[in-house]
């Protein structure tokens, strides 16, 4: 039996750590089951990653495809088409612009990432409080995330100065911080949205020696990140997951479904994001992870 | 003097061989490893695949050969392209509440596509020709510009087609005849129509002999402006060419869509031996060097023998050998 | 008489603030060949640009058939039949030769070049030209005077009313430039006016049949071609008298400096031999493409080459002209613009170009350079509007002389200079030739690369002569004659004892 | 004729002033926007930050001013500075147990990033002059494979610098002497040397006489292939000691580390008035064009105007504008 696995490639942490996820996943796979295959590719784009569809089909005869598309819109058509020729299709984080293709779907939510970390802004910001926002790749994601984000501080008083796009990328936010810096006398927090960002502009923030000044929250559960937050750092109070991981339940649950045939795995997993505090941060550490 | 030359012209003949050649063996020589890698590769949905997705990249390369042979360079195909995409498929969403769903739609949009290609075209040819402009810097600019225009087109997300709309334009680009389908056929056509227009026409050879001296095709009453202008016309309206067959496939446009198409599109077009500083272009040469590009990228599906975060290394290695295999005769130079 | 064709009245031509052509009144005929002649930087080029629309008077008209015209770009020339060939190649590189000619007015078949009548006719205009090249080579494949061959076939196939070529012959040889007389009697006989410019006075002789003498920017003498011996001429461009163009020649009599054995140039040169003398003028003499200027390109090192080159008997490394030049070998190459001079730079960074390294400890000494520069204009006599001009704006003859600066600056006890006088005024030429005869007497050696006979005959006490890539001779004193000369360039046999 | 070449001195002066003020007013006019826009523009804190920024792109493009000059290319640059910083980070991570957390270490990493550079340049410029192969291709292919390792270093993620090993680091990007930052310093250092270099040594004219026309060079016994490949190796020891700023900046480097470096290199040199045929080249206006893409980005922050979505069109058009107001004296050509 033949796996396809098509992810976006590492041009961001995020993706790296979804690369390296599904990397050893498909390894560890393919030790435990004689007769399983995988193909894995990675794709810099939506017209790329049809390509790759294409080709697995056309060239591998693959039973299954494990697929995060890279875009919901343009990747809706190809998926449904092999789906519909019988192969076991799961799509993970990104949702198909229509309902029912994919027997499997496991996802991250990007609206309760953005409302979490919203939430945690209202809570402990007072009213009149200013707030800065780094986002990400002009994306349908980045922008399901600012809106719950917003829609979250709609009411409390809190002020959003302004929202530039650091790309998840660190030297990005890093500029895009050291400007808002020079720009803006008096911030209380960032929300760097994802936790590249986040490093970034806690650099800009220490070179201002400012870092009394505010704190600054991220997302993804990046590594470092979650350390910072269970030593219990100002500046780092929590962190929202997003966890890069699911890909690997994505792959595990998918192999198991085609492998032990006769029990079918279909259905939905939303992995909603959760505040990662000093309490509970120890259960999203994972030491050897590259992200 | 007899001997001498008779000597010296077999000596050149033997050259361009090589340099003729080169781009084909490369070919050849993916086509090979394609078949020793994996049986399915000379199947025809493989086949189709491969030169379906070849037609957008493909499409643009011809057009940026003739920019390319009179000197110029265009860096702004890949965001045109996005914008471009963006665009018609505003125009066709607006359409349908007044004009429903039907090929009318179509036809409109087809029509803002490569009117928008030609317009672009024109704007990066006269800020080139009649500002004077290096064509680095004004292609540089107006890239970015699409850019950004079509991220605002699409409010940071993406644009999608109606999806009704897009089931009646799918076949565009899945479609066909005689088992072939359209995007096949129009690179086909392009290619051939391309490849006359640049050895068989005072256009195409005014093309070269811009690239190659400017002052000299400008004292040889040469409407130098016009022909540099007109270049990249051309190469604006084959990008809403491929923008028509690209719609279709993804049914949709975002900041992503033509990603890095600039440079594949220079890269085919070098690989396929024209020079980079003009005076010298080959429209079949370019084609041979869209299909190597797409091969690369097939052929390292068609395996898993390396990781996939070095694709970019092999398709490094590759591109650089498949010049290597041409360039040999000059090496000494 | 006939009413003039074209002509010029009061024009004067300022480059920026410098005049250089001074209120020139001149007419041109149909029906007859016109010389405008004068030294290096004259004007005559600027002003045949002018009459050719290539450029626009500062002040006073150009008339065609009387009427002002004021041609705002050559391509309304070109429709009027006024064609120029300009003193620089104004070709293509890398199109063919077929390309070249038909440029910017391809003869077609509906919207499709027709190739086939295309190609016919080139082929048609070069064997009438006698030059033997395939339409279809490029041009960056052929020689020189092959290039030359293809500027005129290019204008002989326009319509043409009036000719304008400037310099064409300065890169032919004798028996080239008849063969471009005969076109242009033949066009001349038809009722095209023709103007030219040469700087070889005898051919001016034999073609004229006016004469035009400009001199700084003002014509200084005109009439017909009976009122003017060659002297006369020259005395008239020159403004002073020109007599024994050529100083005594000299036997070079050192020991053995320069020693090449069976030397091939691939696909030019087999089976060469040579030896050079210290303080000698050898001369290499043959007909256009017989290899001469590929011999002495593999010698130095420019061109891969197989056999044995010795230099004071160590022997010379293949393909390392730097080498060569370290050790006192250095080449002054045919093709001026192509390989000897960067036309977009100014004159200081081509002047001190291969020798830099003298300049650069480590930085560049500037103030040596512009004195170096100063040495240069004087001993050359270089005449340049100023000092920081671009070298592509000076006119041809003082580039020549700017070339010949800048490879004798390299301070060469071995220099081979492949046609020094091309492009260059007959005053100017005495000088050159005075030049390379003091050069000799402190006791370095010369071989001279030449196509004009009278400048081997009158230079060289020594001459081999090539034919197909073979040394096919070597004269020696009383020897070196016009005839024996001939005979070996073109395969005759005669002495071939010494020469493998 | 000795009266008329004084004024013809004047004359061309006049011309050469407008492509010399081009940059400095179009950087002058842009300071000015940034002043009126948002009055902490000039503050110490904001003058230092886009400087310092600056200095990596600026390093690097010091580097490829000369190998543009000399007629070459380098897409590569990006990607290099990517693995370079990769490599130097796993280096100092593997010597970390060893060695301990001292100077050494960061001595050592220093002089890997250095070599790495160093040999990365000569592959690059050996490929473009032994094997004769046309620098857009030698560099795009070795833009993918540099790329292409450094993901595969990292397996994807990001490769981070031990932490103590960072704070000893630090400074090095945000330390410096007399208030001025370190990459600010080494910047001006590299300019002003490469300044000295294009314009006071035989090297510098060297490489413009091979961009004019590298026959005559070669003629002109200058050692061709030598030089050309020094200026690739020149440009590469430049990417390792960008690298050796960046590193101490936030002590990672990722896949997306340097990405679009190249373009924004090849911009500044162009901006800058330096020819991307070759031939012409100054140091100078390299800087000023890398402080221009610098402040475009800096301004776009500081202010609301624009929607964020539309910078890159902003950007666009600035670049493009910049570059009109130094050609406008040669429009009319
Ligand atoms: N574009 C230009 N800008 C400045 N000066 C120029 C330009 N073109 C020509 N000149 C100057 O005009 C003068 C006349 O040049 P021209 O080329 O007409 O001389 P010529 O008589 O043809 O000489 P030659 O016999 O050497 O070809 C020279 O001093 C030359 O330097
Ligand atoms: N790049 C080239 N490739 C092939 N053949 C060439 C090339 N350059 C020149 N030739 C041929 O080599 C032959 C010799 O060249 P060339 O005319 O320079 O010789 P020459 O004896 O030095 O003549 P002259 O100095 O009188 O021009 C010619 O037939 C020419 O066509
Ligand atoms: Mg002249
Ligand atoms: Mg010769």
């Amino acid at each position: 039996e033949t796996i396809g696995v098509s992810i976006p490639a590492a041009t961001h942490g995020w993706a790296g750590a979804l690369n390296f996820h599904a990397e050893q996943t498909v390894e560890r796979l393919e030790k435990q089951y004689e007769n399983l295959d995988f193909v894995l590719t990675t794709t810099p784009d939506s017209g790329t990653q049809i390509s790759d569809l294409e080709d697995m089909v056309a060239t591998r005869n693959i039973d299954a495809l494990v697929v995060l598309p890279f875009e919901s819109e343009p990747l809706t058509g190809p998926i449904q088409r092999i789906a519909e020729s019988g192969t076991w299709v799961t799509v993970v984080d990104r949702g198909l612009s229509q309902e029912g293709i994919e027997n499997l779907y496991v996802a991250g939510d990007n609206e309760s990432f953005g409302k979490t970390a919203g939430d945690y802004f209202v809570e402990n910001l007072d009213e009149g409080s200013k707030v800065v926002v780094l986002r990400g790749i002009p994306t349908s994601i980045d922008n399901e995330r600012v809106e719950a984000f917003q829609a979250a501080l709609d009411g409390s008083g809190v002020e959003v100065l302004a929202m530039e796009h650091g790309n998840w990328n660190r030297d990005d936010a890093f500029t895009v911080m050291q400007d808002y810096l020079s720009r803006y006398p008096e911030i209380d927090a960032v929300w760097a949205a994802d936790d590249d960002m986040a490093v970034g502009a806690i650099g800009a923030i220490e070179q201002a020696g400012r870092e009394d000044e505010m704190w600054v929250v991220g997302g993804a559960g990046m590594k470092e990140m979650v350390r910072r937050v269970q030593e219990g750092d100002d500046m780092v109070p929590v962190d929202v997951t997003y966890p890069p991981a699911m890909i690997a339940t994505a792959i595990e649950l998918t192999a198991l479904g085609v492998m032990s045939e006769g029990v079918p795995m279909s259905g939905e997993f939303i992995l909603s994001s959760e505040l990662i505090t000093q309490e509970n941060a120890e259960q999203y550490y994972y030491e050897d992870s590259p992200y | 003097m007899s001997t001498a030359s008779t000597n010296g012209a077999a000596a050149r003949g033997f050259k361009i061989d090589l340099t003729v050649l080169g781009p084909i063996l490369a070919l050849l020589a993916l086509v090979l490893i394609g078949i020793l890698l994996n049986p399915n590769f000379l199947s025809y949905a493989n086949i189709t695949n491969v030169l379906a997705r070849s037609a957008f990249i493909g499409i643009i390369a011809v057009g940026m050969t003739f920019v390319i042979t009179a000197g110029g360079l265009d860096l702004s195909v890949g965001s045109m392209a996005a914008f471009i995409a963006g665009l018609m498929i505003l125009c066709m969403n607006l359409l349908i509440p007044g004009m429903g769903e039907n090929l009318g739609v179509i036809l409109i949009g087809v029509l803002v596509a490569l009117a928008a290609g030609l317009v672009a075209g024109a704007i990066n040819g006269l800020l080139v020709t009649r500002a004077g402009i290096e064509a680095f810097i004004v292609t540089l600019g107006t890239m970015g510009i699409y850019r950004s225009l079509v991220t605002w087109l699409a409010d940071g997300g993406t644009l999608s087609l109606d999806y009704a709309m897009r089931e009646l334009y799918r076949p565009v680009y899945y479609g066909g005849i005689l088992g072939i389908s359209w995007p096949i056929i129009v690179f086909a056509v392009v290619a051939i129509l391309g490849e006359i227009v640049m050895r068989h026409t005072a256009f195409g050879r005014h093309c070269a002999a811009i690239g190659s001296n400017e002052t000299v095709a400008r004292y040889s009453t040469v409407a130098v402006l016009r022909v540099k202008t007109l270049t990249y016309v051309l190469l604006g309206l084959l990008v809403g060419v491929a923008v028509v067959m690209y719609v279709p496939r993804l049914g949709s446009a975002s900041a992503s869509t033509g990603l890095l198409w600039e440079l594949e599109a220079i890269a085919a077009v070098i690989i396929g031996g024209t020079m980079l500083k003009g005076g010298f272009g080959r429209v079949w040469g370019t084609v041979v060097g869209v299909l190597i590009l797409s091969l690369i990228g097939n052929i390292l599906n068609l395996t898993d023998m390396v990781s996939p975060y070095l694709n970019g290394a092999i398709q490094g290695v590759i591109i650089i050998l498949a010049v290597v295999l041409q360039r040999k005769g000059k090496a000494s130079r | 008489m006939t009413a003039p064709a074209l002509a010029l009245h009061e024009v004067t031509k300022r480059f920026g603030p410098i005049e250089v052509l001074h209120g020139v009144d001149f007419d041109l005929r149909p029906g007859e060949v016109h010389a405008l002649i004068g030294e290096n930087g004259a004007g005559k080029s600027t002003m045949m640009k002018i009459l050719g629309g290539y450029l626009s008077a500062t002040e006073g008209e150009v008339r065609l058939d009387g009427k002002a015209v004021a041609f705002s770009e050559s391509a309304e020339a070109e429709a009027a039949g006024v064609i120029m060939i300009h003193q620089e190649f104004n070709l293509a590189e890398h199109l063919s030769v077929e390309q070249n000619i038909f440029l910017g007015r391809e003869l077609k078949r509906g919207p499709f070049l027709d190739h086939r009548s295309m190609q016919a006719k080139s082929r048609e205009l070069m064997q009438a030209l006698e030059a033997n090249v395939a339409p279809t080579t490029r041009l960056s494949d052929i020689s020189v005077p092959e290039k030359q061959m293809v500027e005129i076939a290019k204008a002989l196939s326009r319509n043409v009313r009036v000719l304008i070529m400037d310099e064409p012959t300065a890169v032919l040889t004798g028996a080239e430039a008849r063969v471009l007389f005969k076109q242009v009697r033949r066009l001349r006989d038809e009722g095209a006016a023709i103007l030219f410019t040469s700087h070889k006075l005898d051919e001016v002789r034999e073609i004229a049949d006016r004469v035009t003498v400009l001199r700084d920017g003002a014509v200084v003498a005109h009439g017909p071609i009976s009122d003017f011996t060659q002297d006369k001429m020259a005395t008239a461009m020159v403004g002073r008298e020109v007599s024994d163009l050529f100083p005594e020649k000299r036997p070079g009599g050192g020991e053995t400096i320069l020693e090449a054995r069976d030397v091939d140039v691939p696909g030019h040169v087999t089976g060469a031999s040579l030896a050079l003398r210290k303080g000698e003028i050898l001369g290499i003499g043959g007909l256009v493409g017989a290899g001469r200027t590929e011999l002495m390109e593999g010698l130095v090192g420019l061109r891969p080459r197989t056999g044995e080159v010795k230099f004071k008997d160590t022997p010379l490394p293949d393909g390392d002209v730097a080498e060569a030049r370290r050790r006192g070998f250095v080449y002054l190459t045919e093709d001026r613009k192509g390989a000897g001079l960067l036309l977009e730079k100014s004159l200081t960074e081509n002047l001190t170009l291969s020798v830099l390294h003298r300049y650069a400890k480590p930085l560049i000494d500037r103030k040596a350079e512009a004195r170096a520069l100063e040495q240069a204009i004087k001993d050359f006599d270089i005449r340049v509007p100023s000092r920081d001009v671009q070298v592509g704006n000076l006119s041809g003859g003082n580039q020549q002389k700017l070339l010949l600066a800048k490879t004798m600056l390299a301070d060469p006890e071995v220099v081979v200079i492949d046609e020094p006088t091309r492009g260059i005024d007959i005053g100017t030429k005495q000088q050159i030739y005075r030049l390379i005869h003091r050069l000799a007497e402190e006791g370095r050696s010369i071989i001279v690369i030449s196509s004009e006979m009278p400048e081997l005959i009158g230079l060289c006490d020594r001459v081999y002569v090539i034919h197909g890539g073979r040394i096919s001779g070597e004269l020696q004193g009383k020897e070196v004659t016009e005839d024996n000369v001939i005979r070996l360039a073109t395969g005759l046999g005669g002495h071939r004892e010494d020469a493998a």
